[in-house]
């Protein structure tokens, strides 16, 4: 008998793949999103929905421009995920051409254009958010307090058709700013932080929601668990949530310390401003992070300087998302210059010297 | 004894209850034989007998070329039939210088050499010989001559000889039942090497999944107080040489250096045993243990065969094949080499013969790789496979080098855990050739270049010859001409 | 030696188009093309020095030096650039208060240089001139077309303010074609100058495969 | 004004007088790229390339107007080294991958004649006169002279073989099947 | 020196000798028509704070500077009529979102706004940039307010407790806007009679 031979070994596979690590990934989301439409009542769920199937659909579309097989790619499961994310960061009421026009951003432009899946420079959630953060800011700083489902301040389905996809300007009585936001305002003000913080939502409130904010900060405790469920399942390892978090934290709780009238603590930044969601979810995004242990830490380590800083002194008052961009931008560096010590070398990759642990 | 973690690495599934409680059963002899003259790594022997020839049981059939080299002896008594090139037991498929021994069915044993009564007192050079006439290669798979390696403790002061019993591949038993059943050869062997390397130390190392072996092993070793028993954790690629030699001693063995360097020596148990037979017998290697396994195998088992058994026969023996099978293989399933061809023979590396279902292969089509960073995590040897392969994919084959293409030692790691299924040693198999290649044309072309030089300088010279001898031709003339004129 | 006008007109307008083809230029393109009206203003000013600068070093290129001839580029160029500077302050003020930021930057722009070295430095005056006329109505082009796409993505309205560049008669240019306030700002803020070249040049390169034309890879250079 | 203009002129002046001089000074003999090039050929002057001989081809090479993979008997680590040098990168089309071949001589034509054996560069061809010629592969190096020298056609070009020892695995995806 | 050294010397002394000459007259020729313009400019932009009927004279060559309540220089041109002062206009800056906010005030005789104008500004495109006249018509609705009229604790956005209103998503630069035009005020209260006085 003779046999063809195509392929070295390994003949022998494990059983994981692709769309087995998206799907833990979305039932990691689960809880934390199905709370947050509780919470934000019908249209927050119309803006979910239309925000994933627009991305599912364009990613259709896309594969399809360029003569790739749909069925087989869309399974993978990444086209889903990244409307997922994207919903996640949007305010819960945004309107229908907002996520649109991020979904657009987000599947055609920051990955597709790259080339695909695998190929994207920029997480594509965080292009879509930034793309319309910038370009509409009216409607991505606009949040409503939540009014969970069945209470008298949620809307009925059909208003929340309107809501979504008409032109039913929102009641500015239901707006109110996230946390971060509000600080930053009072700040310009002339209020210090020390006392604005007193009137911001307390920790257990931004813990568990009960305050304005987009779909993704509004449960950050479910989103934690979620977080924390991955870290179990090792789709991600601990060590880019545990440096965005760790730093974000470290640099607040300093700062306050030092000037509470100008800097927000610790607990506070971690709990404000979707960071939970940021550094489980957003950061630790495979295709955009650096490969290696020693780099991730480097990687959220700028993630969650870069977020305080832009929090603390730039315009925006979140600033998740742009750090998230401008690390991507450096994986490449992190990871050509931050590699694993390679067995029997040096760092720098020198073969070790012979005596080293010997004796 | 205190461990060492090393990095990295593995669990696969590792499916050895198919042969582990399976004992070795000998394989009768087959009709004919099939012996390449390569078994082993370096120079191919070169044949002494010729086709007519009558052979005995461990006769030398080809002699060792050089100091990397092992004769092939006759697995039985019978008549050479045919000196020819045929299939050679390697991916390839290309054909190799084989002996065909046509089994005479009488298995009389040609007159050995005599046993060494007591090796504890003979001289290394001794032992060495007699490991290297017995055509004693690792057969842990890597094939080194043993007779080499035996040769070590010249130059490195050496101090622990770890015998490696960790047998990492998933599915094979072979080791593992050889410590159960011959655990008092392989701890002779052992001791007997140990001598040879002027190592003071004996640590067998076994997986924690072998627990019967280990126990064999250590009621074997009792009496021997230089010699240790360990249970090293169950962790792919546990058995790989620099590994093993860093989680029982803590030393990491330097690039481009050897466990020697940094005093220990890896052998495999299953040599140990060889050797055993080879010093107190004088018996040369003539046969191995093949665990055949695999769901596509009828009837798994361990078996003792005669090197040149065509692989047909053992699957014969194991009663068949069973049912669709997806992939043949030669040795383990991480590291095993496909099989091109089920008449070719099995040989000394051949430590398992595996019939692999598409369900135990789990083979799907390349997806896009998503950057996960598995293989950066898993891989034993530090490295980055998914930039080596990138760089691989697009042809820059220098840079990969660069980042350590050399140091993978092919364990398989990084492919097995790929959740996108690129092939990723397959990757850094084709650089490794290609860069291998690609060194034997420059060294070509730096030859070719010296020689045009060579050539240009030859002719220059000839041509200033000529042009001497015609201005000394023509000054000649002129010397008689104006002799004339004076006469 | 000579080079037919057609092959002229045809590089600088399309084949070797200095934005779109050569990737020359980039600062001003980035800067300027925020709408069409922009765009226009400063390309018409820099086809007017590419032109004159052109013309010029055609008719001096056999006295120019091999050794002197970049400082002497520079200057011809920074002198026209200062003419048109002056000369458009004084006549076309309206014009300059919107363009006159971007005006000095045509000194930077690398696109007059390389015509002067690689054409007008090597070609006849009439030729010369026309090369530099067409690749500054080449950069022109490229520029209104993206500042066009910038503009009516971000503003939802094309060649608004036309009349102040171009006189009132111009009014009709001005186009708002949606709604004020849905435009999606991104467009006109620099990320957009990136994404909209990006794109046009994607639109070059995919209406030249159509044609079945092979894509040759420029060499960026930009300033 | 005339201040300013009085000024410019004479940094004109100056700055000319400057580049006038570093052109003196500063001239580049010639080009020692072409020399290096020329070194990293085989130097057997076969022409595969299309040019005359290594010189030109180097020369050719310097100035951009020849495809680094052009030398066939260099092969492609020539090609690599010379893409290398030239810091541009090598384009898979660029190399028409061939594989390397060697001469072959067919006894029953060789007439023993000789001109193949003054063509070859490297002395890969042994014989004498009115003996049949043989090729040592070793060192052939798959110019193609002697190809084009032999009167009565019986050198050709064969296709080295990959053996045990040179195999490799191809390349992922090169190949459905092997 | 050698002849060659001198012959690009000379080349490129030429050429900028040249092109100096030509950009020296091309200045001079320029000139006047240039800074006629500027003042042009400048007339344009004041008469939308300093409406055309309320002067006889020029409020740009018109200036008087006077130290606002920092004690920082503040340009104050001034629209006269018949030798009256009519109106005053001068720089006022807020703090806005992404920094400082300049607008023109102008205002007439007796404390009440003329106009105001922005004239430069950093706010959110889209958002804060609703101050621009030619984006809104918000910044209009201060013209012929003054103290007099508007009680100074009403000078505020209305989610300070003031009467103006802010726009949707945007509270940060109206309320510097609004801020600034208070101080404005304050400044002309207490600079009234320097401002004034008969030039």
């Amino acid at each position: 008998m003779r046999i063809a031979v195509d392929k070295s070994g390994p003949f022998t596979h494990a059983p994981t793949s692709v769309s087995r690590t998206m799907t833990l990934v979305l039932a990691a989301l689960l809880p934390a999103t199905l709370y947050d439409i509780w919470l934000f009542g019908w249209p927050a769920a119309l803006m979910f929905l239309v925000t994933v199937l627009s991305c599912v659909g364009l990613e259709a579309l896309c594969l399809y421009l360029s003569k790739r097989p749909v069925g087989p790619t869309l399974a993978d499961g990444s086209a889903v995920l990244t409307g997922w994310l994207l919903a996640m960061s949007m305010p819960p009421w945004a309107p229908w051409w907002v996520c649109f026009v991020a979904a657009v951003f987000a599947i055609c432009l920051a990955k597709h254009a790259f080339g695909g899946l695998g190929q994207n420079v920029f997480n594509p959630a965080m292009v879509g958010r930034i793309a319309v953060l910038v370009s509409f800011p009216l409607q991505m700083t606009t949040f409503v307090r939540p009014a969970p489902l069945g209470s008298a301040g949620s809307p009925g389905l059909i208003d929340s058709i309107g809501i979504i996809f008409g032109h039913s300007p929102m009641l500015d009585s239901l707006s109110a700013a996230s946390a971060l936001g509000y600080i930053k305002t009072e700040l310009s003000r002339g209020i210090p932080v020390s006392q604005s913080i007193l009137t911001a939502p307390d920790l257990t409130s931004l813990a568990l929601g009960t305050h304005a904010g987009s779909f993704g900060e509004t449960s950050a405790f479910l989103i934690l668990l979620g977080g924390l469920f991955l870290i179990a399942k090792r789709v991600i390892s601990w060590h880019i949530p545990v440096a965005v978090m760790g730093t974000l934290f470290l640099l607040g709780t300093v700062f306050s310390a030092i000037n509470p009238d100008r800097f927000t603590p610790g607990t506070f930044q971690l709990l404000s401003g979707a960071t939970i969601l940021g550094a489980f979810f957003i950061a630790t995004d495979y295709v955009t992070s650096p490969v290696s242990k020693s780099g991730q830490l480097v990687y959220g380590f700028g993630i969650g300087f870069l977020t305080w800083v832009i929090r603390t002194f730039a315009g925006y008052p979140e600033g998740m998302a742009f750090a998230v961009l401008l690390m991507n931008a450096l994986t490449p560096i992190i990871d050509h210059h931050i590699r694993p010590r390679a067995f029997g070398r040096t760092r720098k990759g020198e073969p070790l010297p012979l005596n080293r642990g010997n004796k | 004894m205190k461990l060492f973690p090393i990095k990295g690495g593995i669990h696969p599934e590792y499916r050895k209850e198919l042969t582990s409680e399976k004992p070795i059963v000998a394989l009768p002899i087959p009709s004919v034989l099939y012996l390449p003259v390569q078994q082993h790594m370096g120079a191919a022997a070169s044949t002494v007998v010729k086709v007519g020839d009558q052979v005995l049981k461990g006769q030398m059939l080809a002699r060792g070329q050089g100091v990397v080299s092992a004769p092939v002896h006759a697995p039985t008594s019978g008549t050479i039939v045919e000196i020819a090139e045929r299939t050679a037991p390697h991916p390839s498929g290309l054909p190799m210088l084989t002996i065909v021994l046509e089994a005479d069915g009488k298995d009389r044993w040609a007159e050995l050499p005599a046993p060494i009564a007591d090796p504890f007192t003979q001289t290394t050079q001794v032992i060495r010989a007699r490991v290297g006439e017995s055509g004693i290669v690792g057969l842990g798979g890597a094939t080194f001559p043993s007779a080499v390696k035996l040769g070590l403790g010249d130059k490195n002061k050496l101090e622990i000889l770890l015998l490696n019993g960790a047998e990492c591949e998933p599915y094979l038993t072979c080791d593992d039942r050889v410590m159960r059943e011959y655990a008092d050869e392989v701890i002779d062997g052992a001791r007997i090497m140990a001598h040879a390397l002027g190592a003071p130390q004996v640590v067998i190392a076994i997986e924690d999944n072998k627990p019967q072996a280990a126990e064999a092993m250590r009621k074997a070793a009792s009496a021997q107080p230089n010699v240790t028993i360990v249970g090293v954790p169950v962790q792919y690629p546990m058995g790989a040489e620099r590994h093993l030699t860093q989680a029982v001693t803590g030393r990491e063995t330097p690039a481009r250096k050897l466990t020697a360097d940094v005093g220990v020596v890896v052998h495999n148990v299953a040599t140990a045993r060889a050797i055993h037979h080879a010093v107190r017998f004088g018996r040369p290697l003539l046969s191995r243990v093949v665990t055949v396994s695999g769901h596509g195998i009828k009837e798994p088992k361990n078996i003792e065969v005669p090197l040149g058994t065509p692989i047909n026969d053992l699957i014969g023996f194991c009663g068949g094949i069973n049912g669709k099978i997806k992939r043949l293989v030669s040795g383990g399933p991480m590291m095993g080499q496909p099989i091109v061809d089920t008449a070719v023979p099995v040989v000394k590396g051949t430590s398992g013969v595996l019939a692999l279902t598409g369900d135990e292969v789990n083979e799907r089509p390349t997806q896009p790789c998503i950057r996960c960073g598995t293989c950066v995590s898993i891989c034993p040897c530090g490295l980055v496979p998914v930039e080596m392969a990138a760089l691989i994919r697009n042809e820059r084959l220098e840079d990969a080098a660069a980042i350590g293409l050399q140091d993978c030692v092919s364990c398989g790691s990084c492919s097995y855990i790929c959740p996108s299924y690129v092939p990723l040693v397959h990757y850094f198999n084709y650089a490794k050739g290609r860069l291998n290649a690609l060194d034997r044309e420059r060294r070509k072309s730096e030859q070719t270049k010296a020689l045009v030089e060579a050539r240009n300088a030859r002719l220059e010279r000839i041509a200033q010859a000529k042009r001497d001898a015609a201005a000394r031709a023509k000054a000649q003339s002129q010397n008689s001409d104006v002799n004339k004129a004076d006469a | 030696m000579a080079t037919p006008y057609k092959t002229i007109i045809k590089d600088g307008l399309w084949e070797n188009n200095g934005v779109i083809a050569m990737l020359l230029g980039m600062c001003p393109t980035m800067a300027v093309t925020t709408s069409a009206t922009n765009g226009l203003g400063l390309g018409i000013a820099t086809a007017l020095v590419m032109a004159a600068s052109s013309l010029l070093v055609a008719l001096f290129r056999n006295t120019i030096t091999q050794e002197v001839r970049i400082p002497v580029f520079i200057l011809i160029i920074a002198s026209m650039t200062t003419l048109v500077d002056l000369c458009m302050n004084a006549w076309m003020h309206e014009m300059y208060k919107v363009l006159g930021l971007f005006i000095p930057l045509i000194v930077s722009n690398c696109l007059p240089l390389a015509r002067l070295e690689a054409f007008a430095a090597k070609e006849p005056v009439g030729r010369s001139f026309v090369d530099g006329l067409f690749m500054g109505i080449g950069f022109t082009l490229a520029l209104v077309v993206i500042g066009a796409i910038r503009e009516l993505i971000g503003n939802g309205t094309i060649f608004a303010d036309a009349a102040l560049l171009l006189g009132p008669a111009f009014h009709f240019m001005e186009l708002r074609l949606l709604p004020a306030d849905t435009g999606v700002l991104l467009a006109i803020l620099p990320p957009g100058g990136f994404l909209v070249t990006g794109l046009v040049l994607v639109a070059k390169r995919m209406i030249d495969l159509a044609a079945g034309k092979e894509i040759r890879m420029a060499g960026a250079h930009s300033v | 004004m005339l201040i300013a203009v009085g000024g410019l002129a004479a940094m004109g002046v100056t700055l000319g007088a400057l580049l006038g001089v570093a052109a003196r000074y500063l001239a580049v003999e010639a080009d020692p790229l072409e020399a290096e090039l020329q070194a990293m050929l085989p130097g057997s002057q076969c022409g595969q390339c299309g040019f005359v001989g290594c010189q030109q081809f180097a020369a050719a090479l310097a100035e951009g107007h020849a495809s680094p993979a052009a030398c066939i008997p260099g092969g492609h680590a020539t090609a690599e080294a010379l893409a290398k040098r030239l810091g541009v990168s090598l384009d898979a089309s660029d190399h028409v991958e061939t594989g390397p071949t060697v001469a072959f001589v067919n006894e029953d034509l060789c007439i023993g004649c000789l001109r193949c054996f003054n063509e070859c560069g490297t002395d890969a061809i042994v014989g004498a006169a009115k003996q049949v010629h043989t090729v040592i592969a070793d060192v052939c190096h798959a110019c193609g002279k002697c190809v084009k020298a032999c009167p009565t056609e019986a050198i050709e070009m064969r296709p080295v073989l990959p053996t045990l020892a040179t195999w490799h695995w191809d390349k992922p995806g090169a190949h459905s099947t092997h | 020196m050698s002849r060659a050294t001198w012959i690009h010397a000379s080349i490129l002394g030429a050429f900028c000798l040249g092109f100096g000459i030509v950009l020296a007259v091309t200045d001079q020729q320029t000139n006047d028509d240039i800074k006629q313009r500027i003042l042009e400019d400048k007339e344009r932009s004041l008469s939308q704070v300093l409406p055309t009927a309320i002067h006889d004279n020029s409020p740009v060559t018109d200036t008087i500077i006077l130290k606002d309540a920092k004690g920082e220089d503040v340009t104050v041109y001034r629209a006269t009529k018949g030798g009256q002062v009519t109106g005053v206009a001068y720089t006022i800056v807020g703090t806005g979102y992404a920094g400082p906010i300049r607008l023109m005030l102008g205002v007439d005789a007796e404390g009440k706004i003329l106009g105001v104008r922005v004239i430069t500004h950093k706010e959110t495109p889209g958002l804060g940039d609703k101050i621009q006249v030619d984006k809104g018509d918000w910044i209009l609705r201060f013209n012929g307010l003054s103290f007099a009229n508007t009680p100074l604790e009403k000078w505020k956005v209305k989610k300070d407790g003031g009467q103006f209103d802010q726009f949707s998503g945007a509270t940060i630069t109206p309320r510097g806007v609004v801020g600034a035009i208070r101080e404005g005020l304050h400044f002309f209260d207490a600079q009234k009679s320097k401002m004034l006085e008969a030039g």
